[in-house]
């Protein structure tokens, strides 16, 4: 099944000069190994009305520009010949007092995390009408009120009660709405978003672009979006420009971009992109396959009373991080587990690897078992854990040789003779070439890193792999390669996998069946296949709607 | 170390470090005369050629009272630190594995340590086991105890929590093989730097007893000490004052400065 | 902030006074052995060292003595100071205030000093005024307050000088002047290594804050750099800086001890140390646990502070 | 008996300046004047006011203000009336009747008897009360009194020296109403007869004394108030007095003398005494079981370097024998040389050619044991010892060493009678004794001195004694230390006593004032 493009993008009309032109700019840091070149003659032109959508992987320079052009340049940076101009006013001849003039009045900025760019001591309505009274000279009381106004058009339900509230008080879609307020606050031209929605749940993440489009569309906002997610950006940006190692390497129209893309690198990162209309996994798991790990009713609570608490006989919160959750998995099977943040996935995967304690049952073929304590080290050996972050799933003082022999003494499963040559072996397996024995973790990529981790979780040769988020801290194009080495060792080894994940797209790629985590709970488990048949769970359905697959696939 | 000596205040910090180890291991050799050697002709003179920096009131040549001193006072500070580092170490790394209620009851303990300010604390324990240069020594290790434990405790904490020793757990290591080969190689930097800078705490509380009579004795050379004795002599000759008042402050420093370039350098984080 | 939060912190707090009470105990308990002969000096005849060592009464078990201790140290009968005959709640109540004062003039200038000079070093950070700031800091905690104590004595209060006197004390009730005048060395002495450490403290949370993504876009929101530090820096990194100044309180009641000896303030610093000298133990113990009190207190009222500076624990 | 007043001109002149003592009352230029407060300061705490326990350097001083004794010992350590106006002893010095002063009164105005002298001397014989006193007066067997202002002490032994022992300064009178109250109480406060009376008492940093308009001598005290400061560091304390925010200072140290000496508007005062420190050689052990060696160490240290180098030149050298020539009785001994070339012949003789290797225990308090340990071991060096000087605490040194160890320094102030300075270290029931002399016929010699009333005869005894030690040398005397006190050149009639236990401040008087 083939799905529509679903554009939200409308045309709108075009003004014959930009809002904001960079012509031939470029930007150098100095650093300690040499100059860096982050920026390399960018040209770029945003138009009245128009959002550019600025696509590329973490390093590729697309913050830097929007530093760029706000003037807020660390002290190493080195500015080369090229213009920035906003509606034709050359920012890099004002003088720092003027560009605090024209800052949050004539370009906003809204940033990735919310949580971190509002100030905790500080309630939202005073970080929000700041603004007005700096730059539109209001009263504290008319700014009150307009502010409200501002809230209650970015979709806030109680605005008066929000103005009142600390940012830690407030969700994390509440807080970037506000953020998003105050860059509109005082109408600006330009509005540079750096990835808006990436810390947040897929849910709200979707909110959030809708509210982007509704508004940019009644303001006519020129809109600069920087982010990483190809698949976003073809659904709200006009025009998309693609940026590699400081370079932009082709830019036009989304449509244009998404369906004839000209560049080795943007076909690249399109080919990259999750799409879960083309299946990595082609195996289908026939119905007979035995169940080789069973949940039932398993409950994993977090908390514990310390000393005092129990002196003094006070009663604790208790925080149920996941609770009756029952099903099974059968052999060979890749199942996906999705869900947001907070729901509970990697609590069951931290159980099922006897790292949480946890009620109820956990069993692997006819082993049962009641409560962490039973673990064994057979049962270990055979369920295998890999963690989101590479970084810190490696001991970064032991060589890559030290991290991948070491199941293999613990389960004796070589001789010490032979303990090289299994290594070299497991590097060939994640296609890693035999000399990276020698490495620490820090000489690595992460993406390198993230193999390694995978090869140790195979080195023991385990009836099930449990991977956590494995792809979600790594670029997009390394993500795709290291999700289709997954598939390939899973397919080769036979492996049960549960495959832990955020990402929608990703998930139905590869899993064979899909279960739904939400507040805790399974609410949902299903074939891939059958995502979209009518018995689905609201939450699924809304899972579903909420993540944009790449348009022009 | 290159990286240290690229740091600013670590070139700085490594360069008074430098000088104050090269008087603790060479000092005894490099002094011009015997530090206990009297010059009855020549008492409580300011600099000259024959004496750099002095003499004191028995006409004792300051330079080399102070070379000498060095190593009493350098070995006094790096070795009240190591005993605390140790003691605490192990208390700190102990209540962070076995967790529970063990970790309850120490760190409690710890806290109720801690509400005792360190120079109390030092006196009160010097005054039970006695004066002098090693009871000095115990009882200032004695007072870093608590607070190393605590230090030593968070690190392993904060290691533990890290995904590379959950990985360990989840494959089905022992403990011992937990703390030994993935604990604590990743928590000692945040341990030496601490200890690093305790070093220089551990000099001034020394010198702190060696003033109020209860730290090292005559005829040591121990600087705290030295200046403790020329007090009385200040307004007739400055430098038996100054002079060892800045070696403290140099080793003070060097172990400071040294010791938060070498936080820097572990942890980036305070850096932009 | 809610009562169970205070409710935890002052339980937290009396747990750690029992344990320090314990400790404090402990250790007076092993001294006794000498203290006999240190109370009756050089001229006691080995009957009066017997005499008094029955005195001291050790034949009851440690936790019996601990307990009537404890007992009458809470129902305020603290005990007779064994070398100066006083009850030895009077001797500590009003030794008690002249320290305080004297480390309260030391705060003030702590904070009035320490806190500009942070967060100037903090906002001019990389220039001369952060490097002299930053050298300060590194020498001012390198010099023991002994030493500092000395030079200003030396230079401030020498004869031919003579612009402050050279220690001593007058009561407040009697010249208010006279009061304070005496004591701006031992605060002066008593300040340098504080001032130092919390400038560097202050600057090191200063900097945290003003690299921070809020106060990055304060600054993207146009806002002035006044604005920025006075609205969005300060009150952040003044968190932290109460923080530390409340630990800090320990190293001044540890520098009290220093001070007040050399420039004879008569509080509680050289009560400990009399003490300490003559072994008189109903003092050493009542002191000890009187100065864990009030540094367990600040940290309390620190906790406190914070809590109104920042809204997530206050509604925590 | 000197007492030299050091001013700036004896200084430039040099330290050898000596007068003779004019007595009690001092040549003064013009007539005192009344009224005007004096501020002392001191560097020892008044711990305690308890007149009949106190032994701090410091209390002395406030308890010689505020009580008055039956005997008062002069600078030249001769017995004179003070709430007695006259004693006379029975013919063999078995029994003293004391006639008292009429007409006395207490600081809160009763009138001062008989039966207060009583109660006091009982108070004091009492073990109980722990009072110093007790040692010189243990040979008193009753006290009666006789009548109103009469009363008479009868001794178990015939005791010469008596009105000395009675002259000790915790011997002073105290009110009979008061030692029937609890002894705790003379801790904080005082009714004496003396010149002064207590205001208010800070142990802690001030202790206020006014005039008692009651004192029996007419026209005394010529001040309104004294104040004693307590200021426990020597630096802080010489500033303060330099400053002229203090009138006079109690003890000042050698290192400072000079400068103190030297200030404009200040007298320092250097009063020769019997304080001294001394090398403990214990006789039963080795190596100091034999007298050569113990005469190795007196020629192996230069005296006159010694004095020079600890005390500044404040003090004088000394031939081992612990009579200086503040007492009545000192004998010629002979002088002992620096003579390491003997010392090391003496050595040899005695057994040790090598050398002897030997830790030498010096006290932390006061500083000058170990200073001397120091130089004395510099000194030795030459002459084959090699001395290791340990410094310990105060308390470990009482418990440990203290008359235990084999060699260390001891550290003694002067004695009222030579009886006292030799039956507190040197005969062999001494209250200290800690070399193991124990000389039967050194012993005899003492015990005959004491109770002989002739003074030539007692002359003779113990002149006999003293030879006797320097000949067996129990221990190395050194040298004497001078007592050392500074007043600005405003206060008159400010001194000090070779004792340090009568200061008669009711003789001073402010110019000022």
């Amino acid at each position: 099944m083939i799905e529509q493009v679903d554009s939200l993008v409308s045309p709108s009309s075009q003004d014959a000069r930009p809002v904001l032109h960079v012509q031939d700019y470029s930007l150098t840091y100095t650093t300690r190994a040499g100059p860096f070149e982050a920026l390399k003659s960018v040209d770029l032109s945003v138009m009245r009305g128009r959002t550019m959508g600025l696509v590329g992987e973490s390093g590729s320079g697309k913050t830097s520009l929007a530093w760029a052009i706000l003037r807020y340049l660390p002290a190493n940076a080195r500015e080369g010949q090229g213009q920035l101009l906003l509606s034709g006013d050359d920012l890099r001849a004002k003088s720092p007092g003027e560009i605090t003039d024209i800052r949050g009045r004539r370009i906003g900025i809204v940033f990735q995390d919310p949580s971190t760019s509002l100030n905790p001591t500080l309630t939202l309505g005073r970080q929000l009408s700041e603004v007005l009274v700096r730059h539109r000279r209001l009263s504290l009381k008319q700014a009150q009120n307009e502010g409200e106004a501002l809230l209650a058009r970015t979709g806030i339900s109680r605005p008066a009660e929000m103005m009142t509230r600390f940012p830690h008080q407030a969700s994390g879609g509440e807080k970037q709405r506000v953020v998003i307020a105050t860059a509109f606050a005082c109408n600006p031209e330009c509005i540079i978003f750096d990835e808006p929605t990436t810390a947040l749940d897929v849910i709200t993440a979707r909110q959030i672009q809708d509210l982007f489009v509704k508004l940019q569309d009644d303001t006519g906002v020129a809109a600069l979006y920087i982010s990483h997610d190809l698949a976003l950006v073809s659904r709200i940006a006009h025009d998309v420009a693609v940026i590699h190692r400081g370079k932009i390497v082709e830019k036009g129209p989304s449509r244009q971009i998404f369906s004839a893309p000209r560049d080795d690198y943007t076909r690249m990162l399109l080919g990259a992109v999750p799409n879960p209309n083309i299946r990595l996994v082609n195996s289908v798991l026939s119905r007979q396959s035995p169940t080789i790990l069973r949940l039932e009713q398993t409950t994993i609570r977090y908390g514990e009373k310390n000393l005092i608490d129990r002196l003094f006989g006070r009663e604790q919160k208790e925080v149920v991080g996941a609770k009756d959750i029952s099903f099974g998995v059968r052999q060979g099977e890749i199942l996906g587990i999705v869900g947001e943040s907070g729901s509970g996935k990697s609590t069951i995967a931290r159980a099922i690897s006897g790292l949480n304690d946890f009620s109820g049952t956990v069993a692997l073929r006819d082993r049962a078992f009641h409560a962490r304590q039973q673990i064994d080290r057979p049962y270990r050996r055979n369920v295998q854990i890999i963690f989101q972050n590479p970084d810190g799933s490696l001991n970064p003082r032991q060589r890559v040789r030290d991290i991948l022999a070491r199941p293999l003494k613990l389960y004796g499963l070589v001789p010490a003779s032979g303990v090289d040559a299994k290594v070299e072996e497991l590097l060939a397996q994640v296609l890693l070439p035999a000399d990276f024995a020698r490495r620490y973790p820090h000489q690595l990529s992460g993406g390198e890193k993230q193999r390694v981790a995978i090869a140790r979780a195979f080195a023991s040769e385990p009836q099930v792999v449990l991977c956590d988020e494995i792809t979600s801290s790594l670029d997009v194009s390394v993500q795709a390669s290291v999700a289709r080495l997954l598939v390939d060792l899973q397919t080769r080894t036979g492996t049960t996998c549960l495959f832990i994940t955020h990402d929608i797209n990703l998930v139905r790629q590869l899993a064979h069946r899909i279960a739904v985590m939400y507040r805790g709970e399974c609410v949902d488990l299903f074939d891939t296949s059958d995502h979209a048949a009518p018995e689905r769970h609201a939450y699924t359905r809304m899972l579903l709607e909420a993540v944009p697959t790449a348009a022009g696939s | 170390m290159r990286e240290i000596l690229r740091h600013p205040t670590g070139l700085v910090g490594s360069f008074l470090l430098a000088l104050v180890l090269l008087a603790a291991l060479f000092g005894s050799w490099l002094a011009p005369y015997d530090p206990q050697l009297f010059h009855p002709q020549a008492r409580l003179q300011g600099p000259s050629a024959a004496f750099w920096l002095g003499t004191d009131q028995f006409g004792r040549d300051i330079l080399s009272r102070i070379l000498h001193g060095a190593r009493s006072t350098v070995s006094f500070g790096v070795g009240a630190t190591l005993l605390g580092v140790a003691a605490g170490a192990v208390i700190g790394i102990t209540a962070g594995v076995v967790g529970k209620w063990v970790d309850s009851l120490i760190m409690r303990l710890v806290d109720g340590l801690l509400a005792v300010p360190d120079l109390l604390f030092t006196l009160l324990i010097v005054t039970v086991i006695g004066g002098g240069s090693g009871h000095a020594m115990l009882a200032v290790a004695v007072a870093f105890t608590p607070g190393m434990a605590r230090i030593s405790r968070s690190a392993v904490l904060s290691v533990r929590t890290r995904e590379f020793v959950q990985a360990a757990t989840a494959r089905g290591e022992s403990r011992l093989y937990i703390m030994a080969a993935e604990v604590l190689p990743n928590s000692v930097g945040p341990l030496i730097v601490e200890a690093t800078i305790r070093v220089s705490f551990a000099i001034m509380l020394g010198a702190t007893l060696g003033f109020l009579g209860l730290g090292a004795q005559p005829p040591s050379t121990e600087w705290g000490l030295m200046i403790s004795e020329a007090r009385q002599f200040m307004f007739r000759n400055p430098w038996c004052v100054a002079a060892p008042g800045v070696a403290i402050a140099m080793a003070a420093m060097g172990f400071n400065l040294f010791g938060d370039a070498l936080r820097d350098l572990i942890d980036p984080r305070g850096q932009r | 902030m809610n009562a169970a939060y205070l409710a935890r912190r002052f339980a937290s707090v009396l747990v750690v006074l029992v344990i320090v009470s314990i400790t404090v105990f402990a250790i007076t308990l092993i001294l006794p052995g000498n203290a006999a002969v240190m109370i009756l000096g050089e001229y006691a005849t080995p009957e009066q060292l017997r005499v008094l060592e029955l005195e001291l009464g050790l034949d009851r078990p440690w936790h019996v003595q601990y307990l009537s201790w404890m007992g009458n140290l809470l129902g305020g009968d603290w005990g007779t100071s064994m070398r100066l005959s006083l009850p030895v709640a009077g001797l500590i109540t009003e030794a008690l205030w002249r320290s305080a004062a004297l480390a309260a003039a030391a705060l003030v200038i702590v904070t009035v000093i320490a806190i500009p000079l942070g967060i100037i070093a903090a906002l001019k950070r990389g220039t001369w005024a952060d490097l002299s700031i930053s050298l300060f800091a590194y020498l001012g905690t390198a010099v023991p307050e002994f030493v500092t104590a000395t030079l200003l004595l030396v230079f401030f209060a020498a004869p031919d000088r003579g612009w402050f006197p050279a220690g001593g004390f007058v009561p407040a009730a009697e010249s208010i002047w006279l009061f304070l005048y005496h004591m701006c060395l031992p605060a002066a002495t008593l300040s340098l290594i504080l001032t130092a450490h919390i400038a560097r403290q202050v600057r090191s949370e200063m900097s945290d804050v003003l690299g921070s993504d809020y106060v990055r876009a304060a600054r993207l929101k146009g806002l002035p750099e006044r604005t920025v530090v006075m609205r969005h820096g300060l009150r952040n990194a003044m968190a932290p800086a109460v923080a530390v100044i409340s630990l800090d309180v320990g190293y001044l009641l540890g520098g009290i001890i220093v001070v007040e000896e050399v420039f004879a303030w008569p509080g509680l610093g050289r009560l400990i140390i009399y003490a300490l000298q003559n072994r008189d133990l109903p003092v050493i113990q009542a002191a000890t646990l009187v100065l864990a009190t009030i540094y367990a207190l600040s940290n309390l009222v620190s906790d406190l502070v914070i809590a109104a500076l920042d809204p997530r624990v206050r509604y925590a | 008996m000197t007492n030299a007043t050091l001013n700036r001109r004896h200084v430039l002149a040099g330290l050898a300046s000596a007068t003779t003592l004019p007595g009690i009352v001092y040549a003064q230029t013009g007539t005192p004047r009344r009224g005007g407060t004096l501020k002392i300061s001191h560097s020892t705490r008044l711990a305690q006011l308890n007149v009949l326990q106190l032994s701090g350097p410091s209390e002395y001083l406030a308890v010689d203000m505020i009580y008055s004794g039956l005997v008062r010992l002069s600078p030249t350590m001769v017995p004179t009336p003070e709430l007695a106006t006259e004693w006379t002893p029975n013919k063999d010095a078995t029994s003293f009747v004391f006639k008292l002063r009429p007409g006395v009164t207490f600081h809160d105005g009763t009138a001062f008897t008989s039966a207060d002298v009583v109660a006091t001397f009982k108070a004091i014989l009492d073990v109980a009360t722990k009072s110093p006193a007790r040692a010189v007066l243990d040979m008193v067997s009753d006290i009666v009194a006789v009548d109103q202002l009469t009363v008479r002490f009868d001794l178990k032994v015939p005791y010469a020296d008596l009105p000395v022992s009675v002259a000790h300064a915790n011997a002073r009178i105290v009110s009979e109403a008061a030692l029937k109250r609890p002894l705790t109480e003379l801790d904080t406060k005082a009714n004496g007869t003396g010149p002064f009376k207590i205001e208010s008492f800070d142990s802690s940093r001030l202790l206020k004394l006014v005039r008692h308009t009651g004192y029996y001598r007419p026209g005394q005290p010529h001040l309104d108030a004294v104040e004693m400061y307590l200021f426990p560091d020597l630096a802080a304390e010489a500033a303060n007095y330099l400053s002229g925010a203090m009138d006079v200072m109690l003890e000042v140290q050698q290192a400072d003398f000079k400068r103190i000496a030297s200030a404009p508007n200040s007298n320092a005062l250097r009063i020769p005494s019997g304080r001294f420190v001394n090398v403990v050689m214990r006789m039963d052990q080795k190596p100091f079981d034999d007298v050569r060696v113990r005469t190795a160490m007196a020629h192996a240290i230069d005296r006159p370097t010694l004095v020079d180098l600890v005390l500044e030149g404040l003090g004088r050298p000394a031939k081992d024998n612990n009579i200086s020539p503040g007492y009545r009785f000192l004998a010629d001994t002979p002088d002992v040389s620096y003579d390491p070339a003997r010392a090391k012949r003496l050595l040899a003789e005695a057994g040790y050619p090598q050398g002897i290797k030997i830790p030498l225990i010096c006290s932390n308090r006061p500083a000058i044991r170990s200073q001397v340990g120091i130089a004395i071991k510099s000194m030795a060096m030459p002459a084959g010892f090699d001395i290791d000087v340990q410094t310990i605490p105060h308390d470990t040194y009482l418990a440990n060493v203290w008359r235990k160890g084999n060699f260390y320094i001891g550290y003694w102030g002067m004695q009222a009678t030579e009886d006292a300075a030799f039956t507190l270290l040197f005969t062999t029931n001494a209250a200290f004794a800690d070399t193991a002399w124990n000389n039967k016929e050194f012993d005899a010699l003492v015990e005959k001195a004491r109770s002989s009333p002739d003074e030539a005869e007692r002359r003779r005894l113990y002149a006999e004694a003293q030879l006797l030690m320097v000949r067996d040398r129990p221990s190395i005397i050194p040298f004497f230390q001078d007592v050392l006190t500074a007043s600005r050149s405003v206060v008159k009639g400010w001194s000090a006593h070779p004792l340090s236990r009568t200061f008669y401040v009711e003789n001073v008087w402010l110019e000022r004032a």
